[in-house]
């Protein structure tokens, strides 16, 4: 399912969404943050594209840690270690799979939400960008068969009930009950990263 | 916005540049990276290494000197360097004997420092982490991520590097900067925002005759928003905030520290430290020491903040020590 | 108007009180005056009096302490200081052996510095007088009043002190003072104004893309208003007027100052410098040493100034001796 | 004619003027100075108003000294120094007169106006204090007899004639051709001087 070509086309698809939607992030996190959001991250996946654009790989997981490592060397804030912990547990789990298949995939996403949770010591329902990536790894494992439609839709859901939810993890948290109405710039971001898996494998 | 720069986002290239070309003598960048290092070490001394996102100078370069920091890592504009960068700048300075890392209590910083921690450790470095927690605006409950670090950082890294610098070992400074941590406490506020020069846009609004009480340094909302208060009315709130969190009283000492957060001039500083003064004499709290200007910024936003710290004989003398940092001479 | 402040009219009086609280180990207010002056005198050592409006902080009493001022008068926001409050500080540093007033040029602080000289002549005290005038954006030609005194007065007030502890006679720290202005040269830009407090509006306005070239500290018109540019072309044009007028060139030594006039967060400040370095660089101009920070600031206005000033053996030396002045330490 | 009744009627109808117009002062000074002439003018006056008013004198010498020390300790800036040394003039002049009638008033207004050249090193034509002050006393030196009206029309019409006047002394000069337009700050306050006298003598 995700072969080299479309974890490729993934990459790039994701970058096109951060750079477009970078000022949009930005102002979710001027709302509840530090306005920061869409800078770090356009910058961290301009690199990422820079990256694996260029150079070839013979797994998936090769490129998955290559993706971990420019995140993390280029984001910063709390959203490099996170993303970077995400896509570096998930270039573990899928590790000498020649095709990443739907059940390694499943694997991997369950890895990488876990990673997230434990680098920043937070659970789904503390409005991070843990929930959208847990609720769409606990999906994804009970599907017989991934419908890309479905996969944006369940990402865009789980990306708004954040917008209900009082954050008591990251920098909204600072704002209690006031973060409450403004959907998290983390969780929007995963969002992208999740449109765009989707549309690649459609 | 209007600013003296290039490009929006080759703000960090362009500063450090700068920034290493300032002070030759004692500073130099690590190639590559954007760590300010002391260029000569005191030999086999423990590391300090400290730093965090930008837009707060002096902090943390304006820090590294003989007697504080020996080297500081510069992040994008309000966002945590990277794990590989403080790495490199716990290698340069590390001589055998391990490195603290004194952290801003910000989700980014301390997970990127926990992690260049890690990289260290795996490569036989030993290395501690403080982590400044002195804002007290934000409440310390098990719904936040606690208490953020702002300008009272300052003063952990006069003590850690004081003691490092008598030759004390890592476990020794790194209890001397946690006595600090517990000791200080700080609040600010503010009078007008401050732009991310790459964002573009003020990262919050004020009314012409509104301020914001408990403000964090990089435009965080604070606790209050209302209508401008006199110098005295201000200075008063923020202190009476710190003492009744800090149980200091009678008979007690601090260091007193008036910041200001970027474009509030010296003038309105020094009327702040008056009244702080009065108020502190009022309570019979005695004042060792007093420093008033720009230590811990947040861009040109408008506003200041008062840290009190509490001393006792180990601090004042470590706080007396010499330091040969540009931002912090002694 | 945005300012933490009391009654507007009596931001002086509240300054300095917050002023001689927060430096009591240096710093001494003569009773009954606005006058801060070190509290322990160097025996017989030639006075170094300076003062002038107040907004400009550090300056000038940020530059009083062993090795540079003994007394710095403080006027009303961007008014001279009075002739008796002149008079006192001259009165208090006198040591039998004379006072040098260091004034910044313009008609107020000339005027006034001249009548107190008068009255301390009159009691029996030698008084001499420099006048610094190193903005090179005012012509210097018969029908101005010449140029005016800006950052660069700060090293006149760092080469004299350091002559006057070296126990020099008046007439020679005078000459060192005089060598000293004949070898510095500055030019500021603004990008927004500043607001005295009890005028309560802005000196004057720019759009929003709009930058002035050449502003005085006190918000006084410059040489041109065009739209803003980059860093790096701001920096050299102001670096190519001062070269121009100054005559340095290839093989000369110079001291860099870039200069903050309030709300120009340092990060902008060290871009600066590294644009001057590179111009310098290009011109075989070497650079002795660097200062970047906020030394002569004019409130909170935004902009900054580069000042130039040539050195040789005699005033590398005056720089480099000690300094206690708690804006300037060395 | 000037009796110490009518010097003191004098300070306090000049201070109710320079309260009345700080703001206008300090406008005058912002087009083509530092925002302050009204502000120094306003504190110098009010301390000038509080001296005269409690004190007695024996002669009017006696309180116009009061007035120049005053002005001089508490003005400051260019303004201070000035008006300051014209009323020390002044003062020095019209010594020993029991009444100052109007040709001693005539040499203290000279002696005045000679002050301030000698003291800001300037003379009639470069926008300053000067020009009110100078044709004022040369005018007043030609009358037979003082006429109110007269006084604050000369007054006036001096203050405005710097309008046109291209700066060569004080803050202004650094405005050079840009000066020209704007009425001299310092000619302004003088012409309330002047008005206030005429107001007292009528
Ligand atoms: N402890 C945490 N666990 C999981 N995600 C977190 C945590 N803290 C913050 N985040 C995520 O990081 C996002 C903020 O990223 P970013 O703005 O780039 O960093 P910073 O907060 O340091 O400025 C938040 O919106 C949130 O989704
Ligand atoms: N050399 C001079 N001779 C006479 N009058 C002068 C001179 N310089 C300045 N002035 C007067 O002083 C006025 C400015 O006073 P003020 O604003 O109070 O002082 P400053 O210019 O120091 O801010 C000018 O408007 C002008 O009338
Ligand atoms: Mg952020
Ligand atoms: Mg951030
Ligand atoms: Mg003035
Ligand atoms: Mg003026």
């Amino acid at each position: 399912m995700l072969t080299i070509q479309k974890a490729q086309d993934w990459m790039h698809k994701t970058n096109q969404y951060i750079q477009d939607n970078k000022a949009y992030l930005t102002e979710l996190d001027q709302a509840i943050g530090d306005s920061d959001h869409g800078i770090n991250m356009s910058r961290g996946f301009q690199e990422v594209e820079n990256k694996v654009e260029s150079a070839s790989y013979d797994e998936v997981s090769a490129l998955l840690k290559d993706v971990a490592m420019t995140l993390m060397s280029k984001v910063g804030g709390a959203s490099g270690p996170l993303y970077g912990t995400a896509f570096l547990k998930m270039s573990t789990a899928v590790k000498g799979n020649d095709t990443v298949d739907q059940d390694v995939m499943a694997a991997g996403l369950e890895a990488a939400a876990q990673g997230i949770q434990q680098r920043g010591k937070s659970t789904a329902g503390e409005k991070t960008m843990v929930d959208v990536w847990e609720p769409l790894a606990s999906w994804w494992k009970e599907q017989d068969e991934i419908s890309a439609e479905n996969l944006e839709a369940v990402a865009k859901e789980a990306m708004e009930s954040t917008k209900q939810m009082e954050a008591t993890k990251g920098r909204a948290s600072y704002l209690k009950e006031k973060s409450v109405g403004h959907i998290d710039p983390g969780s929007a971001s995963s969002y992208y990263l999740f449109k765009a898996l989707a549309e690649v494998l459609a | 916005m209007k600013k003296v720069i290039n490009q929006p986002n080759n703000v960090i290239e362009d500063m450090v540049k700068g920034m290493a070309l300032a002070n030759e003598a004692q500073w130099q960048r690590i190639e590559g990276t954007n760590v300010i290092r002391r260029k000569e070490l005191s030999p086999g001394k423990v590391g300090i290494v400290s730093g965090g996102g930008s837009g707060h100078e002096p902090a943390h370069a304006g820090y590294v000197g003989k007697g504080m920091l020996d080297a500081a890592v510069v992040g994008e504009v309000f966002t945590s360097p990277t794990p590989d960068q403080i790495f490199e700048a716990i290698k340069a300075v590390d001589q055998g004997n391990g490195v603290l890392l004194v952290v801003k209590n910000y989700t980014g910083d301390v997970l990127n420092f926990e992690m260049a921690g890690e990289l260290a450790e795996a490569e036989g470095i030993r290395v501690e982490q403080v982590v400044v927690s002195d804002d007290i605006a934000v409440k310390d409950s098990d719904n936040t991520i606690g208490r953020r670090g702002v300008a009272g950082t300052v003063f952990v890294h006069k003590t850690a590097g004081a003691k490092a610098e008598q030759g004390a070992s890592l476990d020794e400074v790194k209890a001397s900067a946690e006595k600090t941590i517990t000791q200080v406490r700080s609040m600010g506020m503010a009078l007008s925002p401050c732009i991310v020069p790459d964002a573009g846009k003020p990262s919050f609004h004020l009314e012409e005759d509104e301020m914001e009480i408990g403000i964090g340094i990089h435009g965080e909302a604070g606790t209050e928003r209302k209508k401008i208060a006199s110098a005295q009315e201000i200075a008063e709130e923020l202190t009476n905030h710190i003492l009744e969190d800090s149980g200091l009283s009678a008979g007690d000492e601090v260091v007193v520290m008036i910041n200001g957060m970027g474009s509030t001039p010296e003038m309105e500083l020094f009327i702040v430290n008056g009244h702080v003064n009065d108020l502190l004499n009022e309570k019979n709290i005695s004042i060792h020491d007093t420093y008033v200007g720009e230590f811990m910024t947040s861009l040109e936003m408008a506003g200041f903040s008062i840290t009190l710290l509490k001393v006792d004989t180990e601090i004042k003398q470590l706080l007396a020590e010499a330091s040969e940092a540009v931002a912090f001479r002694v």
